[in-house]
Formats: C-alpha cells, structure tokens, sequence
C-alpha cells in the first residue's frame, strides 16, 4: 500500500540537501506553508536557491529563513514590501543574490517546467531592464522574450485537504502557486489541514493528481 | 477661468463609468482598486485579480475577513457567487492570454506613444520588485492608467519618452489624472475630457508630450 | 445581468463565418459537442479549418461536418480510424488538407494560444517526419522542436453543467480538449447536459471560469 | 534443445512481475493494456490514461459503461477510489514533464540506440495517424517496448537502423518479446532473459542489431 502521508515535517524535509533549490508556495500568508519553512530551519540545510513569488515579510516563515543565512539566492517577482525588513538588509549588504522575474513569467516558467517544455516565447518584460541580454523574438508582429523552465529540487507547499496517493485540493486564494510548484519539482512536500481517507476527495475535485505530490504531512 | 482638480474619489467615478457591463477587469493595486467602489451595484461587473480569483466582491466585515481571501495587494476580500478560484499560471493565461478586457493602472510615467513605466523608479541601490506589473501591462485588451498628472515637484508625468525604466512598451489606451482624461492614439494624444473651466493651453503647461483636443 | 445562457444552438453557432478556424472538443465520443457539430452542419459555413483531436467517426457528428464539404482543412493528431470512412476518402482524393500534430502538442500548442505565449520549445515530434523542416534547439542536452500557438474564431465544446457566467463544470474523461479550447479561441460555444443558478457551481470545483465562456446553450 | 515461445498473456505477466509498486504506468494502446490484468491487487500501481485519467480500474461490467470514462484506446473503463480526472494539457504535462515512471509501448522497430519506430509504416499514400505516440516516447522516465520479435513474413524488428519513420530517438529502455527480455544499455543490446531452452545464438538468429547476454 502506498501511504504518502507521513506524521513528521522533519523526516519530510529531511529530503533537502544544501545547495537544492525549492520551491515554496503562497502569495501574502495565503497558501504558505509556514510549518514546512520552521522544519527547513530547524533542518538547517545551507546555500538554498529560493524559488517564491515573495521574499519574506517581518521575522516568521520565509523572513526567518533568509535570517538564519540558508538561502544564497531569491527567484520571485516581489521581494521589497513593507515589511520585508529581513530581505533587504541581506540584499542591500550585498549577502543575498536576487533574480527578479515578474509574476506572469514566473508562474509560467513553472508551468513549463512541470510540463517537460524547453522554453517558451513570452510577450511579458519584452523592452524592459528585465529582458536585457534575454533572446527576443518577433512572431505575428508581437515581440517576445525567450525565458527558461524553472525547475526545484523540492517544492514546500500548503494545501487544504489530501489523501494518502498525495491528491490535493486547496482553499480559495491559497490555491495561487501550491499546483504549479508541485508539477516542478523533483520532490513535492504538501502540508494541509486536514488528511482524509483515501476517495473521500471527488475525483472531479481535486486540484494537484497525486502523481506530483511525494509526500503529505498534516499541520 | 480657474479650475479645480477633481478628486481621486471623482477619478475613480469617471472611470467606472466608462466600463460597459460584463467587461473583465483587473483594477491595480493602490488608486485603482477604488474604482470597484463606484461600478453600479445592478450590473454585472467581473473583477479578476491576479493572484487566483475572478468575481472579487467588496471587503468583507471583520468579523469574516479570511486569511486564505486575499486580493493582489493582500487586502481581504470576498467572492461573489458565480466566482471562482485558479492557480497563478492559470491567472495569467487569462491576463496575458487577452482575455482581460480591460486593466487599470498606475504609474510613474507615460509615453506620448503608450509606453509605461510604473514598477522602478530606476534609483540606484533601491530593492526592485515587479509583481504582476509587466504581465498586466501587455496583457489586457485595454490598458488605462489612472495617476496625478504631475509629481509631488511638479513634474511631468506624461512625457516625450520615458525617464523611468520601461514597464511595457506601447501598452497604454488611456490615461485619467486629476485633470483630464486622455486617449493614447497613433495620432498622439488626444484631450477627451478637461476639468471644467480648464484650457487645452493650461493641460499642455503641464504636460511634457504634445496633447490636442480629441 | 449579463446572461451566458442561450435557448437556441442555432444562434450561438450564427456567429461562425466562412473561412474561420473552429475547435472542436471531444475524445472519441466523451465530450464531443455532437449537438453543436449537428447545428453548425445546419448553418453550412464553408472553408473551415478544423481543429479537433480525432477527425469523425462513422457518419455523424464531425464525420457529417467533412461529408458535408464545409471543412478545408483538419489539424488533429489521430485522424485514422477503424470508422474514419468520410475522412479517408476525402483525404485520398486530395479533398482535404491535413496538419498531423502529436496529441501533446496537439494541447500544448491549444493552451499555448490560450495563456498568450508566442512559441514553445516542446520535446515531442523531434527526429521525426513531424518535425521536419522545424526550428530545433538543443536546450539542457535534450532536443526541443519549435511550435507555434494553435488560435481559433470559434471552440465548440462540450460540458456537464454551466451557469449564466459561463462557468463550466465537466464530467470525467469528457474534461479532456474543452478546458484549454475555451482559452484559445476568441468565441466559446459550450453545449452543457444542464444550466444551473449562478452560484451553483462550488468556486473551487469550477474548471472553466466564465472568462473563457460566451455561449451556453442547454442540450 | 528446442525452445517455446512465451504467449502474450507470460509476456504481460512478465513485464507486470518487473513493475514496482508505486509507479505511476502508461500502458499504450493494444497488447500493453493487457499488463494491467496481471499487477497484484493488492498492491497500489498507478495507471494513467492520457486522455486525462489517473488511478484507472479494469474495464466495468457492460451496465455499468459510461460514455464518458474511457481510456486512450476508447474503451469503458472504471476510475479506483484516489482516481482523478484532468484535462488534455496536464495530462500530457504528466507524460512530457517526465512525471510518469512508465510506459509501456507497441513498436514496428527498435534500433539497437534506442530508437523507436510505431507510429506509421510509411507506406506510400497510408493515412498517417501519430496520437500520444510520440509524447509517451520521450516524456515517461523509461519506456519499455511489449512487441513480436519478428515481422509476420519474419523479418527482424530489432534493428541496427530503423527503416521505419522515427517516433522518437534514443527513447526506448527495455524490448520484451516472445522470446526474450533485451536491455538498451549504452554499451549495446544485452539479454536479460530468455525462453527456456534457446541460446544467445538463437536468438542472434532472428535479431539484426547484435545481443549480448547481461
């Protein structure tokens, strides 16, 4: 029987090795998986490529992460926010390495990534400091800019409810990253709120097919 | 004649009333999301926002706010019926997708020819951040900027060419300040609305690009 | 109140012109849109470019459609068939022109249109007959062939249950082509097996958000 | 000696016996769906339909058929509790992405590199028709072949070179005939297994590509 569920953050996380890249879900508090984030600093992995939309606000989850010096690099789309206090000290003393990719593409070099593309001609940054040096490409008389697949070694993300093959359904705008994330990375870890038992999710229903999901944990 | 600015609460007014029933709309962070306050009740009117959500309805009361019902700018909000929830990529298939009918921003600067810059103010040492602001720049049928028609210091906002760093190029249909409503046209900007008793001479005092009536 | 919802398939199908590119939904017989086929045969709009997965069955449905002469051309990955008798005769006598593309990019190409991307480096078809004279790129040590968006005028689709705003629900492997054909063609004529009231359909089990809806019409 | 070769049903037994439990198995349409009769029930595998199906079950008693859930080769089957149903583009994203573990293929040819050759004759004036035939070759993790060794008129299909229009290049990890299970390894063909009774020679004999036992 295969029982993705597990009753341990730690033994989940203990997957992460220094120097991997991960993926971690949430937009705002909405779909963070901030237990997830508290087990990867108390995991203690080193020189962690981040991969989110943001990096971090006031001194918990991921802000707690770049304070505690794992993370040598952030890929996400809005890093300076009111309170990304943690952030911007590491990045204004030059501790921290920033790709700044905006929102559209980053959800869709994930999506690509999940999906097996190479590559993919995206009309979003063409003309701007962000596409500088990036190969652009007229087609149909719209220009576009070529961007790479985002891939992670393990992706930490927060769902609502899953089974123990990993299926996943969300709750209302904690969906945003959790689906995409899951399809690109080697090793996805989901914490929900709840497990149920196995067909008590409608097959209609559910959101992330438990083939992207390597482990569940309930928090 | 002297003339008076009109408020951002009139801005937000005049702009909901130039969105026709049953446009989809994605209203940007800051000033824009007001307008949502001023679309008539009686209509249906689809909000979109970026992070997952179509059919956004008002804020809720406190007592119903939901840590997992956010917009965009991460303020609480509620779903109307009919609404419904989606991943990010799937949210920006709809944006860059042209499926947006129609996307109001703010902005540092715009361009005589459309060009947008809202997301840097190109300061050295500053911490950059682009959320969403490229994607729905290109995106949306129809882009509106909604801003003051000049800095704090009396700048001009609407410009010959951009000083600031380049957010979408050719990207803007229309532009509403305090002042004026103007079209972005490949004939230059045209003047379709003025505050009354206001000028196309006293518009063009402050505004860097040549502007005409519409 | 906007209104989605239409009595007559006749009027919702009025809007296709001679010439256009319609998708049609359906794998085998599961959500094919056999109503909306049926009605556009009716309306008798000429030089259609179809893009569809299979290219008909027996005599009926898209089968009727070729026999019936409107069609020009067919982009599909499966046309042959035990059953494809109007499309084989047709295609030997050089009455139709054919665009064979692999089922994968046959959806990546639909969802491509779909979420505004002006090309994909996709991996399917390389070193074969399918790819010739296509742009190719090694990316990562792997081959990657180029492919453009496939757009449409008009998608007929099939779904189980929609609402006045055009949110679809569908029902089990009838999902397959119509969720991402809703998003790439610029009018999307949905045939559902029932209307419901708006707020019906749970936010967080609707598939196809009305945005990418313009018609329902109840079968 | 003399030699048997192993009927189709052993030949599904045997690839059944080599599948883990856990994977997530594309079995291709004709003599690969008949794998799936021989995987332990008791045991959780994971089969994926492209046309948008995970988790499915064996075929439904005939009242039971629904028009509606059918897998890739049109036919009824059923969806196992933990099943789910997901449309055309993820679905293949599950295939190209590299998320499958399995597949299991028909073939014309394999070359002697891997190379696979099932989707068309290339018969002057055939209809062609590819369907999932060339994503199932390069996403799954390994993709094993289930084919005759022979051609009916007895010409080899495993070849130095395809004569076959290509599917997919370098794609194929293991071939299991009537006769034997052959590994595609970069150092060449290497026979895992072998019907009882034959030799190396043997089945040299009806092979093209050169074999060496693994």
């Amino acid at each position: 029987m295969i029982d993705k569920t597990s009753q341990s953050l730690q033994q989940a996380i203990s997957h992460i090795k220094d120097g991997d890249t991960v993926m971690i879900g949430g937009f705002g508090n909405a779909g963070q998986p901030s237990q997830l984030i508290d087990a990867l600093i108390e995991h203690g992995a080193k020189n962690l490529t981040i991969i989110s939309n943001n990096a971090g606000n006031g001194y918990h989850g991921l802000a707690a992460l770049l304070k505690a010096g794992q993370v040598d690099k952030m890929i996400c789309s809005f890093p300076r926010q009111s309170d990304s206090y943690v952030f911007d000290e590491l990045y204004l003393a030059g501790k921290i390495e920033l790709e700044l990719v905006p929102q559209g593409n980053l959800a869709c070099r994930i999506q690509a990534a999940g999906s097996g593309l190479g590559a993919i001609f995206t009309p979003t940054g063409y003309g701007t400091l962000l596409a500088e040096d990036k190969e652009t490409r007229e087609i149909d008389g719209k220009n576009y800019v070529l961007e790479y697949p985002l891939k992670a070694n393990v992706a930490l993300i927060k769902a609502y409810k899953g089974d123990r093959w990993g299926n996943l359904v969300y709750r209302k705008t904690g969906r945003n990253f959790g689906p995409i994330m899951a399809m690109a990375a080697d090793l996805t870890i989901a914490q929900v709120n709840e497990t149920v038992l196995l067909g008590d999710l409608d097959p209609e229903h559910i959101i992330t097919p438990g083939i992207f999901v390597q482990h569940v944990v309930e928090v | 004649m002297s003339f008076t600015a009109r408020s951002q609460e009139e801005m937000a007014k005049a702009i909901a009333k130039d969105i026709p029933e049953g446009w989809y709309v994605n209203l940007g962070i800051g000033q824009p999301t007001q307008i949502a306050n001023f679309l008539p009740t009686d209509k249906d009117f689809f909000l979109h926002s970026e992070n997952g959500l179509l059919g956004m309805g008002p804020a809720p009361i406190e007592i119903e706010e939901d840590e997992d019902l956010i917009n965009a700018g991460k303020q609480y909000v509620t779903l109307l019926r009919g609404g419904s929830y989606f991943h990010h990529a799937d949210s920006f298939a709809m944006m860059r997708g042209g499926h947006i009918d129609l996307c109001v921003l703010g902005a540092y600067q715009v361009a005589e020819n459309g060009d947008l810059a809202n997301w840097s103010t190109g300061k050295k040492g500053a911490i950059p951040a682009v959320g969403g602001a490229m994607d729905l720049a290109v995106g949306a049928k129809k882009v509106y900027v909604m801003m003051t028609h000049q800095t704090r210091k009396g700048d001009p906002k609407i410009v010959k060419n951009l000083t600031f760093p380049v957010t979408g190029l050719k990207c803007i249909d229309r532009i509403y300040t305090e002042y004026a409503t103007i079209d972005v046209t490949p004939d230059g900007l045209k003047v379709i609305d003025m505050v009354e008793g206001m000028t196309i001479d006293d518009l063009q005092a402050m505004t860097e690009a040549p502007i005409k009536l519409g």
